[in-house]
Parts: structure tokens; C-alpha cells; sequence
């Protein structure tokens, strides 16, 4: 199951809210003001890190671009819209709004 | 059984609907609860989940006089007798609120994230409210 | 893969409608079909007619009409939820439809994936 | 005293609408002067006269109405915001303006308060 | 200068952001969905009594009621939407959407 | 100096801008600054407070192009050209995001909760966006 969280992490708390629900193999792929999540070297590195160990984390690169930020976590994947839809393709989603 | 049976059969679909929303402050919660009562009539496999301040839609003795607008709490009542009897809600995010099972309207199943995420993985539809 | 939009939020104010547009238009180029978009909440506001945003501006309404003509993409709002927020046939879009949640119940039964974009 | 309110979320769909209309009735109750409502972002949806709520509740649309007719409150919408968002003179309450931010400074200046209501 | 929050703590920063921007005395008012921060007994419990340490905390009462919300935290005033005006006349307003 | 010169100089308000939201994911912070151009113009006494998810309104590198939104970050840089000095940004919420003023479009001043605190006492009117 793809879940797709696209709120700032330091605004909502649908970060920490979905990452409760997580099994080990879901992919989650950041969108919209979600990425700011995975901007290298702010407060929720460690939380994606965390993640990481179970979970394959991605970021809508538009998204990213449009935000400025360059410098993602390591590990977390970019990609495009395209992406997105390949992951749909492979997955039931969850859009935790 | 035939073919047409199998067919019927899959196209029961898991659809989960996911209460987030605190009721009031936003339509998100009221507007879901319109969109259950509907989907019940369709004879699919419906669950509803309470997750965060989605639990608050719950809370008993909701008196919505002073704010102006309608009250629904006691609509969560009725979806029995729409044959929605999957009622879940997170036992995290019950506690963090200091609530217990007595302060909701209906009853409902308490059930831990672990086992909420497992749920939720086995469905076909996942609709956040 | 036929799959299913469901849009929560209304136009400019959120992203929401820009992402699932450029969902839509990257699953369809990758021989996908997007069945429908079904609006929801304030997601109705999508397909008033009367938008005019600034001339360098994408206009979100038109957008929707021309994926519904090219593409056969049916754009669906929600009765009752055009109701509350002032959305009827008066200032709908010509590729738009106001129908009930049945036809929402309907779409997530016979697409492969229903896919929710909202706030 | 004189109060302006600014109004930044539709009807319905957020409680904001609701709080500023409570807000305005107690403070005219109390024989203050709201000067006037201003809408911006998705506030401008509070005045279309399309608005057709279910009989049994509230009508957004016409409370505004009524309080500009009855208190002589302005109901001002942003242009900008409204054109983003299809409204227009077409769709508008008649007790309402769409006009300019500049009558929105001039509320923030001619008044003794500005009370923001949103999300 | 009277601080409004409207927002759930639990699913905003809002409170945690007003907070450290409050002078001592700057009275505060939770209304629509912010009411759900000073029921009694929640996570934000210790919080509501750190900030009454220095600022008097206000409650809009047709919001706790129509919130099914009874018991708030002690010290924490229920004003009607009168009380709202009251506080208003006294205050200019900081209103944390 | 008389009356008439009095009056006119108690006329001149304080107004702050609260920028809170992010930039593309909501238009609060984008209709926000359409606000503040506006008013800029009308010889307030204006101010610009970025506090949380705002700043990253002012974060440099912004292409919107993929997304199909028109950017907005370089006008920040033209609202010194309006008169609209101001601007402020908490040192807090700065440090939280993991950026300096180096991130940033324009030049801004770093203060700290208490000082924008300070500065907030002082309003006769705050909007926040």
C-alpha cells in the first residue's frame, strides 16, 4: 500500500500520524507541502531515517523544485509525475489528507 | 457456481473510510458521514475508522445550539441499521485525547495502530475525511 | 489501468487540484484511464464557469472542461455539496456533471484504483 | 466602538464564517458598529446567492445579506480573490460589493479593531 | 493584546507557535476547534498550566458545548460570544488561524 | 501644530503581515503578499513577520515550472522598492527548518520570539496569512 502525505511536517501532524500506521514495505511518497519532511538537515531527519529502515521513501520532485530545496535526506527517492503513477500502478493507495 | 457468481463476488469491494477531522471547526467529518450513509446502501464491504481528532465526532453530549450549526454525533447511531457495524478506533489516539470507550455515542472497537495499518492494507478503497 | 480521481478542495486556494490534474495528465500519457474526477467538499468550486483568474494564470476550470473533451474524463460534482457552496447548472462547466454519491460509490467500485486529492 | 471583520474561509466547509457571523451579532447586540465583513482567499464563496443549503440549516449567504440590510454592514469580497474563484455580480447577494484591497485598508485604518476570522 | 487560536492542537502548531510569542498578561482565547486544547485531562494539560502561569485563558462556551466538552482544564474562564466582545474592547486582536 | 495636524498623524496605523503557510501547497502566503503590495501603498506604518512554514515563502531557488503554479519569491525582493522594509523573520523557526538567512531571497531580520513578541504588543492591526 503507497500512503502519500502532503502536509508539512512542522504544521500537521499527519507525519507522525501516518508513520503509526505504516507495515514494513509500504512505500510513502511525499507530495505538495509534504516534502518539506525530507529537506536535508531539519528537525525530522531522524523521523525519516527511522522510516527508512522498513519503508522506501519517495518525493515528487515538482514538488521539491517548487520549494527550493535541493538537498533531500539520503536515501529518499525523486521522481516525477510519471512516478507517482508508476507507484500507483503497483499499489492500493491511502492519501493521507 | 458459475462464473457470474465469481464475477459478482469480486466486485465486493473493500472501501475504508478514515475520520481525521475534529466535527465543527471543518465540514470534512459531517460531509464524510453523508458519503457512508450513502456508499452503505451499495452493498459494499464498509469499514469506519477514527483516527486522531477524528474521534471527537464521537464525543457524547455534543450540543451544537449555541454555534449555530447542526449537530450529526447521534447520525453514528443509525449506521447500524445501515448494516455499517465496522466501527474502529485507534486506542493511541483515543488515550493522547484522555478519553475511554464511555465518552463515545456509539460502541465502537478499539484497536491498536499495528492492527488498524494491517486492516487498511487489505483494502481495495481508502478515503480520508 | 482505469483509475478513479476524487478531489476534496477547491481551485488556486490548495494545491490539491493541481495535483491531480497533472496526476490525470501523466497516468493517461502512460495509456491509463482516468475514468473520472469526482469533486467533493469544497472541491466543487473547480467547475464554475464564471473563474477568471489573471491572464498569466492557468485557469483551472478550462483545464478540467478540455480533459473531460479530449479525453473523455467525466468531471463530477457533488450534489449536495454544490448545493451548500452556490455550484448549480447555471455556472457549470460545459464537460461538467452534477450527479449524486452513488456515482462516487459506482466509480470506486469499477476502477482499479481510487485516488483521493484534498487538504 | 467601530470593528471590521476580515473573513478568509467559505461557507460551511469551515466554521470561520459561522464564529465572524456570531461575532458581529454580539458585538451590534452590545451597540458596537461592525463597519464592515470583508472576504479574502476563499471567503469571497460566503455571498453567491446560488447557495441553496438543506431546509433544515443555516443559509450563509443570506445571514450576510440580512445583516448588511438590517445593520448596514458592508459585505465587501475581494476582486482579485472572487475572480479566481467565479464570483462575480452575476452570482452576488445584493447586500454585497466586490470591490478592492484598498477598501480593505480603509477599514484597517478607519476602524478601532480588525477581528481576522479563517482557518 | 488578546491571542485567539482556533486550531486543534493535536493536529496543528498553532498553539505551540502562539505560545512562545505571548507577553505575560496577553490574555488568550480558544474558539471553534482550539476549545479541544483546554479540556481537562489531555496531553496538553501541563501546557494549559504553564501558560496560565502568566496569561489568563479564556474558553468560547458555545464551542466546548458543541464539542460535548464539559470539564476544562481549572483556572480556564467559559465566556459566551458577548464575553468574546468584551475581551475584544479591552484588547486589539491577534487572531493565529 | 493643530488638530487637523494631530488627527492625521494618529491615522497612520500600525499593520503587521503574519506570513504562516508554506508557499504552492496553499495560496494564503501568495494572496498574502497581493495583500500587503496593496496596502503598501496607502503610507502605513506596514511590517512583514514570517514566523514557521512562512518562511519558506522566502526560500531562493523556488522553480515552479513542474508544478504549473507561478512562483512568487522574487517579489519579495520588489516590496523594498514599495516602502516595506520591515521584514522579519523568527530565529526559531528558522533554526527548526535547518536554514539561515543564506537560504533566503531577501534580506531580512532576524529576530527572536520575545522581540517579535515585543513588536506584536505594539499593532493596531495583525493579519495573518
Amino acid at each position: 500500500m503507497l500512503h502519500t502525505i502532503n502536509k508539512s511536517p512542522f504544521a500537521s501532524d499527519t507525519l507522525e500520524t501516518c508513520g503509526r500506521f505504516l507495515l514494513p514495505g509500504d512505500p510513502v511518497l511525499f507530495i505538495e507541502d509534504g516534502v518539506y519532511a525530507v529537506q536535508a538537515g531539519n528537525r525530522f531527519s531522524s523521523m525519516i531515517a527511522t522510516i527508512q529502515k522498513a519503508n522506501p521513501v519517495y518525493a515528487l520532485a515538482p514538488d521539491l523544485d517548487a520549494r527550493g530545496i535541493s538537498a533531500v535526506d539520503e536515501g529518499v527517492t525523486r521522481v516525477d509525475y510519471e512516478g507517482f503513477v508508476e507507484l500507483v500502478e503497483r499499489h492500493q493507495v491511502n492519501s493521507w489528507l | 457456481m458459475g462464473n457470474t457468481d465469481i464475477e459478482e463476488n469480486t466486485d465486493i469491494k473493500k472501501i475504508m473510510h478514515v475520520m481525521r477531522h475534529a466535527p465543527h471547526g471543518t465540514i470534512y467529518s459531517y460531509e464524510g458521514l453523508e458519503m457512508i450513509l450513502i456508499m452503505a446502501a451499495y452493498e459494499q464491504d464498509l469499514s469506519v475508522v477514527f483516527i486522531g481528532d477524528g474521534i471527537y465526532a464521537l464525543k457524547k453530549n455534543q450540543d451544537t445550539h449555541g454555534i449555530g450549526i447542526k449537530g450529526f454525533s447521534k447520525t453514528f447511531m443509525a449506521l447500524d441499521g445501515y448494516d455499517v457495524e465496522k466501527l474502529y478506533v485507534d486506542q493511541f489516539s483515543l488515550e493522547e485525547r484522555g478519553l475511554t470507550q464511555d465518552d463515545l455515542v456509539v460502541p465502537v472497537e478499539v484497536l491498536s495502530s499495528a492492527e488498524l495499518g494491517g486492516l487498511m492494507k487489505e483494502q481495495d478503497v481508502i478515503i480520508h475525511h | 489501468m482505469n483509475i478513479g480521481i476524487l478531489l476534496k478542495e477547491g481551485p488556486y486556494n490548495h494545491q490539491a487540484s493541481d495535483t491531480a490534474y497533472k496526476f490525470a495528465e501523466a497516468a493517461i500519457k502512460k495509456g491509463h484511464t482516468i475514468d473520472a474526477v469526482f469533486l467533493y467538499n469544497d472541491g466543487v468550486g473547480n467547475v464554475t464557469k464564471l473563474m477568471d483568474p489573471p491572464q498569466d494564470d492557468r485557469n483551472i476550470a478550462a483545464r478540467w472542461d478540455e480533459l473531460s473533451k479530449k479525453h473523455g474524463v467525466e468531471i463530477l460534482a457533488c450534489i449536495a455539496a454544490s448545493k451548500r457552496r452556490g455550484i448549480n447548472d447555471d455556472v457549470l462547466i460545459e464537460g461538467g456533471t452534477i450527479t449524486g454519491l452513488g456515482t462516487l460509490t459506482d466509480i470506486a467500485i469499477r476502477n482499479d484504483r481510487l485516488l483521493t486529492f484534498g487538504d
